[in-house]
């Protein structure tokens, strides 16, 4: 790995790590569809993971690997509540568009 | 001076006051009538009993307390009996006692008439505290405390509106007048840093002439203001006339005899100031002359009769003051107790006549009452004789004596105080002829309730009338007792020439009592011989239409002060207060307004929500890393 | 020690008050204002016997260090004897009132009267600030709750005046905070000791400023004052206006400034051509008002301006005279808001052209009213002629022209309140009966007739009650 | 970290309840045992020590937040007694997710691991996705929960970020290096990159302006009981926390970033006030004067000696004021669709006692004195204007006096009005709560330092 990295160097890892979270963030920012925008959030998550382990072996150190699964368990933690939470608006609405909770306004 | 007199002196009216203010209505008419004049007399007894005991350089002053602490002097509760203030007592008291003597018949119907007598106390009481107090303050409590008592009886009969609003006036131009008097006051503290008369005295003979004569002038103006107001003089005499509006004892005691001579007074208190201000002594003497020239031209086309007096006392305090402007305080304190006689004497004969004529005050409507009420008539002819300067009568001394100095001071003066003085003589004998001569003019209802005033009002009547004619007698010519009597304080030795009985004197002796008998005799042409009587109001046309109509003066303050103020006022209610208002509320609803837009923002849109989250980022962390 | 048993008095007595029930709340309350009466003036005679400790102090909060510091000189023992002579005779004037939620409403204006005391004596920044504003909340509900008139507007004005009132509180709250920076204490004594920079200084001057001009009020600041007086009940008028503005103007010579005095010095002619203008103001408007409360409201606003004057002036006479005409104001403005509230429980109405012809029917009244009426023009013998002879003398000692403009309240103020006399008063009878006063009623003239007379003809001991804090104050002005 | 533990193990036993039918106790005995916490918590007071390899550090300031927080608990587990009358078969869910939210909140304040703080606001941060959605049928819940979950999450990936890039620059996450290498002349760019990731992650969940549009949205449409969990527990936590980074790595910090502190914390106020003058819904007025509140609690981190002792008093301050407001919000709209200031008309008439707690609270949280608010915003307004920040005093100064406008309007709605509704009944735990708040309240504002001593 390490050498691997040598090669492409940290700064690269960084753009990508950076462009991935920036289309998920856009992804947020721009989709409608609750699932879509959900998969957003986890594409930043998964850039930023992506990022701890090129960290972790750029600094030859395991503790960034560990605390990507951290960051996994709780981004299903969180997801899981999130669906249940689109699950009982599907319910109730008949919709997943994020564009139609606007009750709450003003 | 003996304290306990000095006390009874002064507490005698009050303590009728009191009484009459809460036990009047308790004790009935005749006990409240009673103990009223019985104050008032034991005051006259006092102040005999002070005046008899008065001895040359004794000390005069009664101490009561502290009263006022300021820097740099302060002001104690305290009275002096010197000759000044005994003399103005001495009628303040007596010519009261006759009043309240006379009020007793006069009010008797009235409802209000324990009110009457309290209130008559309290003026009386005031009267006392301005007259004997011995410093500014003091006097400044009984001055102000006049014009209330002035203000109270004014409206006495409160159900008229009329005569409220004539209370008011009087009470608020004297305190346009209070209001210089006040300043006069403050420049004087600041000035000598007392405000006591004998400190002044001291300090005005020792260091008055190291003093910026500037503030000097204009602290003796400022007082001379003070006067102004309650003297009646020009600009601020028009209350006097409509204080008329009060019970004629009132206008008899208040608006003729006492409270109005206060102002001549004070600046004879003060003589040593004006003394030192010449040219504020030129403008006493042109307002007085003014005001006497001024006053009488109207009093020629008045026809209410106590109007007709009212303008007269105006005309007769203007020459007061020219006699004070010209520096002859003991001339102008002469006439002022003349003046107190017989024109006391002419309100309470019109009073009578008024009574007799079922309270009608127009003297279109008398006539021919001189042989219904023979004793009104001839004491009333008395004064009216003195009043016009007939000798020996008490008004051909005084006025002779301030024409006498005013000629010897400018030639001018003396030929306007003339003129009024003819003036004068004409008016006072229209109203005489109109009231007591010809046939009555009145109703057949009046008519059949003519009848003489009971003797306790018509002895009043004859003791003032006595006194004046005989009242001369205390400064003629020569041998004047009243310049002794006060030579002590006016220090008048040193003006001799004043009382020279040259040839100029019997000149101008005999010029004036032709004047005067010139005056009586064109009103005996017009209103004896010719028969004539004033016409109705809406007939007067020309100068008489003017003249009657009092120059406008009334209409022209109420264009140019007290309209401008009570539209100033509305603005201020409907503009000013509004706009301000509005500017306070202006930022709440301000602020409601962007709280409006706002909302409008918080659309509930995850988009644009998580969209400013992230231009908010953004813009943090580029300024972070550019600011760098 | 003992100034403290007053306050827990109050205290005490308006949670009492409030556990009374609605029918008694009145009595007891009069009977606590009145044993406070009684007990401000053991207070005086106890400091007039040297008995009185002058300073307390306690400590309270360490950090910030805040220590409960009480100081009780002869000005604010004044003060103190100003709210509770006035307490009962404001408790007294609402007996014959049936109000709803009566205990209420007398816990609120027993708690008031504390929190004014306690603004009085305290002599920490903070702690005079907490009563300060906490005297502003009972006021609030009391004219909120009890007020007169449309409810909406009723509302709409007292939120404004405690919006801006509070506003102007906390702009004073900032300047103790930086007093508190530069000094580390805000003991009055320390502050005092403070030497402060013009700047400096003129920025403390602002902050407290705000919080006063509002308060008293100023003139352009005063446009709460008017509908909140119309809007109040009778007894939070008086509270408002015969007590509360007090503070703010006791506070402007106690904290104002003798903490600021070189920007006081520096500002002196403005200050005073605005509290001048005050009186101009104050009483042009007060010439076409409609509503009698409105009326007065605006004499009051005339008055404190002239009050104010005097103490911008920065000369010893005019604080002096300006501490006995707050006394004298005080009396006097209780007086005449009793006397509408007499009239409003006759006729229900306050509006100048519904009345008159009252002085037929009812003589003490009119007696009364008149006496009050003349003790707001400053009669002579009126303990407001005391105050105002000596605010217009002092003021003309720096300026004539002071005087001469400032002096045009004795004219203007004679002219609106004869006027308002006689239509109110004077007149044919009116044809709704008017009954006379009441014993109680008689008795709240008669109490502050008293004063108002004795103190008219014997000020003295006013005079020396306050001479060592003007002392303070001017010796303060001067030195630094 | 025996308190940790203890609150962790509290939140299991309470779902062990449910399974052991002991329903009715369950909030009685929470409440004592969060009290024994409390005091096991107190235990710890002047004890300095850290465990398990730095990830957890206990110290005063840890242990007086976390105090704090155990006892916002408490009051929430007992208002929530009544407050699930209809889902009692929840109970136990959700005074367990409160518990568990609070071993989150501990967690947060005393972390000695950037691990162990991403737990932390983690934990805080799902229970709250939960609770706040947790009104199943009410489309009102499900759009809070919705957004708070979305927006939240991004939140929590920016914070993600920011911690990586850290990493990234230094090696490691323990608390004690990142001191080290914030006051250091020579460390990645990156470093404070991800220092500001975390501080806008963090600005997120204290609602400050321009990251606080969840707030308003969120408070409104979840449970009232999960609002005065959001306004109270959890805006002082994500404060704290914020201190403590701020603290930690604010070495050597560039005065720009005191620029964008005082200018975020004026605008927050502004804002924040500003929004809540026209709002009928008492939570998201509420909400938008949290945001203000948010605004002044930054206050706490401009000039040159920032204190801890300001902030925890400030915070216990606006929490008990919270708290006394909510407990009165939940009585009067128990049975009601919405927490409209019409349905609060007339309670001085028929709960006296209640409309003066919530007028206390709410004169508290304007900062009138002897409440504990005004010496809060006193505190502040000192320290401020010490380091020089008049502009900013004025600009909270101006804040207070609108504050007062919409805190006013709720005033008038209670004592100018006839009441609307019935208002039957006493609930023991809603009065209980509203009084001790109440007193607390007036025994910090009376003695201040009985809170700032704690912590000097």
């Amino acid at each position: 790995m390490q050498d691997v990295l040598n090669q492409v160097g940290i700064n690269n890892y960084i753009f990508l790590s950076v462009l991935l979270f920036c289309i998920g963030v856009f992804g947020v920012l721009y989709r409608r569809n609750a699932i879509i925008v959900l998969m957003s959030i986890e594409i930043m998550l998964n850039a930023v993971n992506l990022l701890f382990v090129a960290f972790s072996t750029y600094h030859e150190d395991a503790q960034g690997q560990v605390f990507v699964f951290f960051s996994m368990a709780v981004a299903a933690a969180e997801v899981a509540v999130g669906l249940a939470i689109l699950v009982s608006i599907f319910r109730n609405i008949g919709s997943i568009d994020v564009s139609n909770l606007k009750k709450l306004r003003g | 001076m003996d304290l306990s007199i000095i006390l009874l002196l002064l507490l005698a009216p009050l303590g009728g006051f009191l009484i009459n203010t809460f036990l009047g209505k308790q004790l009935g008419k005749g006990a409240s009538g009673a103990i009223g004049t019985l104050a008032i007399v034991i005051s006259f007894v006092c102040t005999l009993l002070l005046f008899l005991g008065l001895e040359p350089g004794a000390d005069t002053k009664a101490d009561l307390f502290h009263w006022l602490t300021f820097q740099n002097f302060s002001v104690d509760f305290s009275f002096q009996f010197d000759q000044l203030s005994l003399l103005w007592l001495l009628f303040v008291t007596g010519i009261g006692s006759l009043i309240h003597l006379y009020s007793i018949s006069y009010m008797h119907h009235d409802k209000d008439f324990y009110k009457f007598f309290s209130y008559l106390n309290l003026f009386v009481f005031f009267m006392i505290v301005l007259v004997s107090g011995s410093n500014l303050p003091i006097l400044f409590i009984g001055w102000e405390g006049v014009g209330l008592c002035s203000y109270l009886l004014i409206g006495f009969w409160y159900s008229n509106q009329a005569y409220n609003d004539a209370a008011k006036k009087a009470f608020i131009m004297n305190r346009v007048g209070d209001l210089g008097l006040l300043i006069g006051i403050f420049i004087l503290a600041t000035v000598a840093g007392t405000l006591d008369y004998q400190g002044l005295e001291t300090f005005f003979q020792t260091k008055g002439s190291l003093v910026d004569s500037t503030w000097l002038a204009v602290a003796a103006l400022c007082l001379f203001i003070g006067a102004c107001g309650k003297s009646a003089q020009l600009p601020l005499y028009t209350w006097l006339p409509d204080a008329m509006a009060g019970p004629t004892p009132v206008s008899a005691l208040i608006h003729a005899a006492t409270m109005v001579t206060a102002g001549i007074f004070m600046v004879t208190r003060l003589h040593f100031l004006f003394d030192l201000v010449p040219a504020i002594q030129n403008v006493i003497a042109v307002v007085g002359v003014s005001t006497a020239l001024f006053a009488a031209t109207i009093g020629l086309a008045q026809n209410d009769i106590k109007k007709v007096l009212a303008y007269s006392t105006v005309s007769q305090l203007g020459l007061m003051f020219l006699a004070l402007g010209v520096g002859a305080y003991e001339v102008a304190v002469f006439h002022v107790i003349t003046h107190a006689f017989f024109k006391a004497c002419l309100f309470l004969g019109a009073g009578s006549v008024i009574h007799a004529n079922s309270d009608e005050q127009d003297m279109r409507k008398m006539g021919g009452l001189r042989k219904v009420m023979p004793i009104t008539f001839i004491t009333m002819l008395i004064s009216s004789l003195a009043i016009a300067g007939i000798f020996p009568l008490s008004g051909f001394w005084s006025k002779d004596e301030i024409l006498l100095e005013a000629f010897h001071y400018s030639i001018p003066f003396w030929a306007v105080a003339s003129l009024a003085s003819i003036l004068t003589a004409f008016y006072m004998f229209r109203l005489m002829f109109l009231t007591f001569f010809g046939e009555f003019r009145g109703t057949e209802h009046a008519k059949s309730h003519l009848h003489e005033s009971p003797a306790l009002m018509t002895i009043p009547l004859v003791i003032l009338a006595t006194l004046a004619a005989v009242g001369g007698l205390i400064s003629i010519p020569g041998s004047s007792w009243l310049m002794h009597f006060l030579e002590p304080l006016l220090h008048t030795d040193g003006a001799p020439e004043h009382h020279a009985l040259d040839q100029t004197a019997y000149i101008l002796m005999a010029v004036a009592s032709v004047g005067a008998l010139v005056g009586i005799f064109i009103a005996y042409r017009k209103y004896i011989s010719n028969k004539e009587v004033p016409g109705e109001d809406s007939e007067v046309t020309g100068f008489t239409k003017v003249l009657a109509e009092k120059y406008y003066v009334d209409e022209l303050y109420d264009s140019v002060f007290v309209k401008p103020i009570n539209l100033l006022a509305r603005f201020f209610r409907d503009v000013v207060e509004t706009a301000l208002g509005s500017l306070v509320y202006g930022f709440g609803k301000a602020a409601a307004e962007i709280s409006n837009q706002g909302r409008k923002v918080h659309n509930g849109s995850i988009g644009l929500y998580l969209f400013v989250f992230v231009i908010g980022f953004c813009l943090i962390v580029s300024y972070l890393f550019l600011a760098q | 020690m003992e100034v403290i048993y007053l306050l827990i008095l109050l205290l005490v007595g308006a949670g009492l008050t409030y556990f009374s029930v609605d029918k008694a709340a009145s009595r007891v309350a009069l009977l606590i204002s009145t044993v406070a009466f009684g007990y401000s003036l053991y207070l005086v005679s106890l400091h007039y016997g040297g008995q009185l400790p002058e300073n307390i102090h306690f400590d309270w909060i360490s950090k910030p260090s805040i220590g409960f510091d009480l100081r009780l000189d002869g000005l604010a023992l004044l003060m103190l004897v100003l709210t509770t002579t006035l307490l009962p005779l404001i408790v007294a004037s609402g007996i014959e009132t049936k109000f709803a939620n009566a205990k209420s409403l007398y816990a609120l204006v027993l708690l008031m009267a504390f929190a004014m005391c306690g603004t009085f004596v305290a002599s920490n920044g903070l702690l005079y600030y907490i009563f300060w504003e906490v005297a502003l909340i009972p006021i609030y509900f009391i004219a909120l709750i009890w007020g007169s008139g449309d409810a909406e507007e009723r509302k709409k004005q007292v939120v404004k005046f405690f919006i801006y009132t509070f506003a102007g509180s906390l702009f004073m709250l900032v300047g103790f905070v930086y007093l508190y920076g530069k000094a580390g204490s805000l003991l009055l004594t320390d502050l005092y000791k403070l030497e402060l920079s013009y700047d400096e200084q003129l920025l403390v001057f602002g902050g407290f400023f705000l919080a006063y001009a509002i308060k008293i009020p100023l003139i352009p600041f005063h446009t709460w004052q008017a509908n909140v007086y119309q809007k109040a009940p009778a007894m939070g008028t008086m509270l408002l206006s015969g007590i509360m503005l007090k503070m703010g103007l006791y506070s402007v010579i106690r904290w104002q400034i003798p903490i600021s005095p070189d920007a006081s010095k520096e500002l002196m002619p403005y200050l005073v051509w605005i509290g001048i203008a005050g009186v101009i103001y104050g009483s042009i408007v007060a010439l076409r008002q409609r509503d009698v409360k409105k009326l007065l409201a605006y004499s009051s606003l005339a008055h404190v301006g002239l009050i104010a004057a005097g103490f911008y002036g920065l000369t010893a006479d005019g604080i002096t005279s300006g501490i006995i005409q707050m006394f004298g104001h005080g009396l006097v403005v209780v007086g005449v808001f009793f006397a509408v509230e007499v009239i409003e429980r006759r006729y229900q109405t306050r509006a100048i052209s519904e009345l008159g012809g009252i002085r037929a029917q009812a003589v003490k009244f009119a007696s009364a009213f008149l006496i009050v009426t003349l003790a707001s023009v400053a009669l002579p013998g009126t303990v407001n002629f005391v105050g105002e002879f000596g605010l217009l003398f002092s003021l003309s000692t720096q300026n004539v022209w002071f005087s001469v403009i400032g002096g045009l309240t004795i004219v203007l103020g004679a002219y609106y309140m004869l006027k308002m006399y006689q239509q109110v008063m004077l007149g044919e009878a009116n044809k709704k009966p008017f009954a006379d006063l009441s014993v109680t009623e008689s008795l709240i003239f008669g109490a502050l007739a008293a004063v108002i007379f004795f103190f008219g003809i014997y000020p003295q001991p006013i005079n020396d009650l306050i001479a060592p804090a003007v002392n303070e104050i001017i010796a303060q002005i001067s030195t630094n | 970290m025996n308190t940790l533990i203890a609150i962790t193990a509290l939140g299991v036993i309470c779902l062990i309840f449910e399974l052991l039918n002991l329903r009715k106790i369950l909030v009685p005995f929470s409440i004592v045992a969060l009290c024994g916490i409390l005091y096991l918590n107190s235990l710890d007071y002047n004890q300095t020590a850290s465990y398990y390899n730095n990830m957890i550090v206990v110290d005063n300031f840890s242990v007086t937040f976390t105090a704090l927080f155990i006892v916002l608990t408490t009051f929430l587990v007992a208002l929530g007694h009544h407050f699930y009358d209809d889902v009692p078969e929840k109970l136990s869910d959700f005074v367990a997710i409160k518990i568990f939210l609070l071993s989150g909140a501990a967690a947060m304040v005393s972390f000695g691991n950037l691990a162990m703080f991403f737990l932390g606001i983690e934990v805080l941060s799902i229970s709250l996705y939960i609770l706040a959605a947790s009104r199943r049928l009410n489309i009102k819940s499900n759009e809070s929960g919705m957004k708070y979950f979305l927006m939240g999450s991004f939140a929590s990936g920016i914070i993600l970020f920011g911690i990586c890039l850290i990493y990234g620059a230094i090696g490691s996450f323990d608390m004690r290096v990142i001191m080290e290498a914030a006051v250091s002349a020579d460390v990645e760019e990156w470093f404070y990159i991800g220092g500001i990731l975390l501080a806008i992650g963090l600005l997120f969940k204290i609602a400050a302006v321009p990251f606080h549009f969840w707030a308003p949205d969120v408070y409104e449409g979840a449970p009232a009981l999960t609002t005065a969990t959001m306004s109270t527990l959890a805006k002082v936590t994500a404060m704290a926390t914020f201190f403590k980074l701020f603290f930690a790595m604010s070495g050597n910090l560039p005065e720009t970033s005191q620029t964008v502190l005082v200018v975020l914390s004026g605008l927050s106020m502004t804002v924040g006030n500003i929004m809540a003058l026209r709002q009928a819904n008492v939570k998201r007025m509420l909400a938008f004067s949290g945001i203000s509140h948010a605004g002044f609690m930054l206050m706490t981190l401009i000039g040159t000696q920032i204190s801890a002792g300001t902030l925890l008093y400030y915070g216990t301050a606006y929490a008990f004021a919270g708290i006394g407001a909510f407990s009165v919000i939940l009585y009067v709209c128990r049975h009601l669709e919405n927490e409209d200031i019409v349905n609060f008309q007339g309670l001085g008439k028929s709960n006296p006692f209640l409309a003066f707690v919530l007028t206390t609270s709410l004169l508290s949280m304007a900062g009138i004195p002897i409440f504990a608010g005004f010496f809060a915003k006193l505190m502040l307004f000192s320290q401020v204007l010490e380091s020089g920040h008049l502009a900013l005093v004025i600009v909270a100064v101006v804040n207070s006096i609108i504050a007062v406008g919409y805190y006013f309007k709720l005033i008038l709605a209670m004592y100018t009005k006839e009441p609307q509704h019935e208002r039957t009944g006493r609930p023991f735990y809603i009065y209980a709560v509203a009084t001790v708040a109440l007193l607390l309240n007036l025994t910090i504002g009376l003695f201040p330092s009985l809170v700032t001593d704690l912590l000097r």
